[in-house]
């Protein structure tokens, strides 16, 4: 047991120091690099809590995606100029916000000391209700049944969020492809990797999408996976973001949360409860809804982390 | 309390949440023209199932309630439409038809043209915002209304820098900034109290807390990011330039409906989730904060040299009263006063909102004639402009709270509740803000009335969108005409009275 | 039989580490980024390599082995990749970048 | 214990991302700081669920759900936040020409 404790410790020293890293580094990119690694401690704390679905989810959005992004935003800024910077406070107005924040992490740690003994759950709820999904991992069984309503809406914000990131465009690139076309690197072992490391990627998405319903795994995982190699093909020059305009892409985005809400409204219509599953084909409907879901995630994740059209293809 | 039952008419409620949000995903592949079109076409069936929760809750005299896939709370999530979330599904639905109409010049696509960055964007953020607020309003469980608050976000903040001018990218990346350490204070709240409670339905929670140490933590860390959100002072720095900035038909919706959003759940808590946990001190110091928003926004606003900050300044201070409504009716659960407060605050909320909307969309028609927004230049826009000068002119005695208007019958209420609950200090900040506001009316109309410079535009025949702001002006005047009866609406749901 | 499986697999593992650790303070310590890479690569690949060996006999299934083995060939593409692409961009830019 | 060890976590990570968010002046490094105060929340939801382990699973399942959805909601966050930087140093970039 006490080894059990001294890794935990461990681990959240390790992530106390890298997140104060964070915060003093100098350099943005060192800041990133070390809120990476940060991420990758997370991942095992997250395992420690018995969270093997979030361990998953925070290795592959959190540090992954999340890293890819804000690396590639800081190359981008370092080339344009740190753009307009706002005024740092001064010592004495520093020395009060890590005052205030010192409080409201005492606050919180001693809110956290004081939760309820034995702790309120939901455990018994989700076991015995269960097995009328046909599900094997509780945590599917409550984001696609009891919980359905949330991750419909999660994926409606996917969509919302690509969107928005377009509207962010500026009016003479909007007819382009999303990303910035210099990033890509069209020789060198990357182009070896984007040709060895897809098929195996999705290979692995797959059977994370499949094996979700009754073990850890599931429809973002596996959409996070399957955008990290769309994007390792497109760095490396293999593959090539079709133009906003085009009606497939915007389909394939599209077609989950829609495909998720047509199910919802038919449930409404035969069964008289919006999101409730025809009785003995709750799991193939939801299999069919994850892996619809699974491409558009995907393919808005990619889109999310290349961003919007950009007017500069210097090299 | 126990869990909520599914009623009949739960699908109205359920309906106005989806349609919108299914719109708002198909609008992509459809493109700028099929959007707006789909847009449009879901205006009537979108006012229709607002009115028809209004009625099934005035009817039945109880809230909605519709239960999704069947599961019952803790386990499942509900929908529960009380008076109050059919008042605001009503206003929304109305701002949002008139927005889009109005919006039809600007961001319309005429067949065969090609589809713009700006159209394409704005048809799936108007119906995203609908679908938000409408979800904010009627989901029962905290983190639906944490997606609902990001939503929300996520559709408003592109709206504000929608035209892609520089400091319109500045405004929205610091609105983006205090709303998602907004969100993210309130997420950490609801994760103690899952903790406390093991349940995050509204229904539930209420009663069932007492004041332990988590739970006062959570209420503060959520109650502090809600107010980020809903931009009271002094959280609403992001506010005036985020809402003068976006384009007319943005600067309606995100001033009207956007902020109420998250003051609506602010409700839900104190009076839903906390009703065990009497809390008179924090509820004072909500108010003391609302109190010092009407007359600083007020302040502010009479010395801004530019009409769309004037209009955003006045949204800070106009948000202010919404939130004198926490002691009066946390004062004496029950009381006359309390549903007095309790009608005035909901009045205000949806006075402010339609007046609001016309006032942005009025003076959005002006700057377009004239081409800029200085209030000292104004002259002669009561020839050229009457319409528009009129809009703000009835959309400016809502504001003031001069009889009869729907914002007279807010602040009426606000201000009787007051003297009966023996708290009279919030009765003069009531009147002290009504006579800074009709300083402020009366600056821009008195500039507009002054007789034409020789820059003023020659008259220009009103068109539709004259018509719209106009009728919503109207219509937040006519709503002081109702009977006071007729508001006991809002009352049906009330949480934390006696059954 | 199991004693001698634990005792390879504590053999095994605690080398692994061992390369890991002595990795890392080449990571910390070498003077130029060429030798760091180099530090780097061969605590990935060796290291790496004696833990998943170490790890092979504690496999419940020969699909848990495959994939033990998969993880080891995964980290071998990875850092065959990175490694280059990392020695270049220093070429290039000088080690600031 | 594990959950208590990590809600503590949580907790010092809240503290830290919100002092990061305030204090530091580059939009990115308060983007990244958001992210870390974003990491505290979910630990401390992890944490509750942790705590409210029982019926045969090991930890409760409706939290954990919930922190998924959280998460994908946060990195769209990152995403517009980081797009609406890059854009506001693209302008700076063209002002001069």
């Amino acid at each position: 047991m006490t080894v059990w404790l001294a890794l935990d410790l461990l681990l959240a020293a390790g992530s106390l120091a890298l997140a104060f890293g964070v915060v003093r580094a100098r350099r943005v990119f060192t800041a990133i690099a070390l809120f990476i690694a940060h991420g990758l401690l997370l991942t095992l704390a997250w395992v420690r809590l018995d969270a093997v679905d979030v361990a998953l989810t925070e290795g592959a959005i959190g540090a992954g995606l999340s890293g890819v992004l804000l690396l590639a935003a800081r190359h981008r800024l370092a080339r344009v100029g740190a753009g307009r910077v706002a005024e740092a406070p001064g010592r004495a107005v520093t020395i009060a916000i890590g005052l205030g924040c010192a409080a409201v992490t005492a606050a919180l740690g001693y809110a956290v000391l004081a939760l309820p003994d034995p702790a309120p759950s939901l455990a018994a709820e989700v076991a015995a209700s269960l097995a009328a999904t046909e599900l094997g991992n509780p945590v599917t069984g409550v984001l696609m049944v009891f919980r359905g309503l949330d991750t419909l809406l999660e994926a409606a914000v996917l969509v919302l969020a690509v969107i928005g990131v377009w509207s962010l465009a500026p009016d003479r690139a909007w007819r382009g492809a999303p990303g910035a076309p210099w990033t890509v690197v069209e020789d060198g072992p990357l182009a070896l990797l984007a040709r060895l490391l897809p098929p195996v990627g999705i290979v692995v998405a797959v059977h994370i999408l499949w094996v979700g319903a009754d073990a850890p795994g599931g429809k973002f995982q596996a959409g996070a996976i399957l955008a990290a190699m769309g994007l390792l093909a497109w760095l490396a020059g293999l593959a090539r973001v079709p133009p906003t305009a085009s009606r497939p892409m915007r389909a394939t985005v599209a077609a989950g949360p829609a495909l998720f809400i047509a199910v919802g409204l038919a449930g409404l219509m035969f069964q008289g409860a919006f999101l409730a599953y025809p009785e003995g084909l709750v799991k193939p409907v939801i299999l069919l809804v994850e892996f619809v879901l699974t491409a558009s995630v995907a393919a808005a994740l990619a889109l999310l982390v290349l961003g919007p059209p950009s007017a500069d293809a210097r090299p | 309390m126990p869990p909520p039952a599914a009623t009949d008419w739960g699908i109205l409620p359920l309906l106005a949440v989806m349609l919108p949000v299914l719109a708002m995903v198909l609008a992509a592949p459809l493109g700028a023209r099929g959007a707006e079109r789909l847009t449009l076409s879901l205006l009537l069936p979108g006012f229709v199932l607002a009115f028809g929760t209004a009625v099934a809750i005035h009817v039945s005299g109880a809230p909605v309630v519709h239960l999704l896939g069947h599961w019952s709370p803790p386990l499942g999530l509900a929908f529960r439409a009380d008076g109050l979330a059919a008042a605001m599904l009503l206003t929304a639905a109305i701002v949002i038809a008139a927005t889009a109409l109005f919006a039809r010049d600007g961001f319309g696509t005429k067949p065969g043209a090609p589809e713009t960055r700006a159209a394409f964007a704005f048809w799936p953020l108007l119906l995203a915002l609908w679908g938000a607020i409408n979800l904010a309003v009627v989901a029962n469980d905290l983190f639906t209304l944490y997606v609902a608050l990001e939503l929300l976000t996520f559709a408003a903040m592109p709206l504000a820098c929608l035209e892609g001018k520089r400091e319109t990218v500045e405004a929205a990346l610091r609105y983006l900034m205090f709303a998602l350490l907004g969100s993210v204070l309130y997420l950490l709240g609801v994760a103690l109290i899952y903790g406390t409670a093991g349940t995050l339905d509204i229904t539930l929670l209420s009663g069932r807390l007492g004041l332990d140490a988590p739970v006062i933590v959570a209420a503060a860390l959520m109650t502090a990011g809600l107010l980020a959100k809903t931009a009271l002072l002094p959280l609403h720095l992001w506010l005036p330039p985020a809402h003068a900035g976006a384009p007319a038909a943005a600067s309606a919706v995100l001033s009207a409906l956007v902020v109420k959003g998250s003051f609506v759940i602010l409700v839900r808590l104190w009076f839903g989730v906390l009703a065990g946990a009497p809390a008179m001190g924090a509820m004072q110091i909500l108010a003391g904060l609302g109190a010092a928003a009407i007359l600083l926004g007020s302040a502010a606003a009479l010395a801004q040299p530019r009409l769309k900050l004037l209009v955003a300044y006045s949204t800070v201070a106009q948000i202010g009263y919404l939130f004198l409504m926490f002691p009066l009716v946390a004062g004496m659960p029950g009381s006359e006063a309390a549903a007095k407060a309790w009608t005035g605050g909901a009045l205000q909320a949806i006075s402010h909102a339609l007046a609001k909307a016309a006032m942005f969309l009025a003076v959005g028609l002006m700057a377009a004639r004239l081409g800029h927004d200085r209030i000292a230049d104004l002259a002669g826009a009561a020839r050229s402009m009457p319409l528009p000068l009129l809009t703000f002119a009835l959309a400016g005695l809502t504001l003031m709270g001069v009889p009869p208007s729907g914002g007279f019958a807010a602040k009426w209420l606000l201000l009787s509740a007051a003297i009966e609950a023996g708290q009279w200090w919030w009765a003069l900040v009531v009147l002290g803000g009504g006579l800074l506001t009709g300083g402020y009316v009366y600056r821009v109309l008195s500039a507009g009335l002054t007789a034409g410079g020789a820059r003023a535009p020659a008259p220009h025949p009103p068109g539709l969108p004259e018509a719209i702001a106009l009728g919503l002006a109207l219509l937040s005047v006519a709503l002081g005409f109702l009977p006071l009866a007729s508001f006991g609406l809002v009352q049906v749901g009330r949480m934390g009275l006696a059954p | 039989m199991s004693m001698l499986a634990d005792a390879f697999t504590l053999v095994a593992v605690l080398a692994g580490i061992g390369f890991f650790a002595a990795g890392t303070a080449g990571l910390l310590r070498f003077p130029d980024t060429a030798s760091r890479l180099h530090a780097l690569t061969k605590a990935d690949h060796l290291g790496l390599g004696l833990v998943v060996l170490g790890l092979l006999p504690q496999a419940g299934s020969l699909a848990d082995s495959l994939r033990l083995l998969a993880i080891w060939a995964l980290v071998l593409f990875a850092g065959a990749a990175a490694g280059p692409m990392l020695a270049t961009l220093t070429r290039r830019t000088g080690p600031e970048a | 214990m594990s959950g208590t060890v990590f809600g503590l976590l949580g907790a010092a990570l809240v503290g830290i991302g919100l002092f990061g968010m305030l204090v530091r002046a580059q939009p990115l490094m308060r983007i990244v700081c958001f992210n870390l105060l974003g990491s505290g929340v979910f630990l401390v939801f992890g944490a509750v669920a942790r705590r409210g382990a029982g019926a045969g699973f090991a930890a409760d399942p409706v939290p954990q759900a919930i922190i998924l959805t959280g998460l994908v909601v946060a990195f769209a966050a990152t995403t517009l936040a980081v797009a609406l930087v890059l854009r506001l140093a693209d302008d700076e970039d063209e002002a001069p020409r």
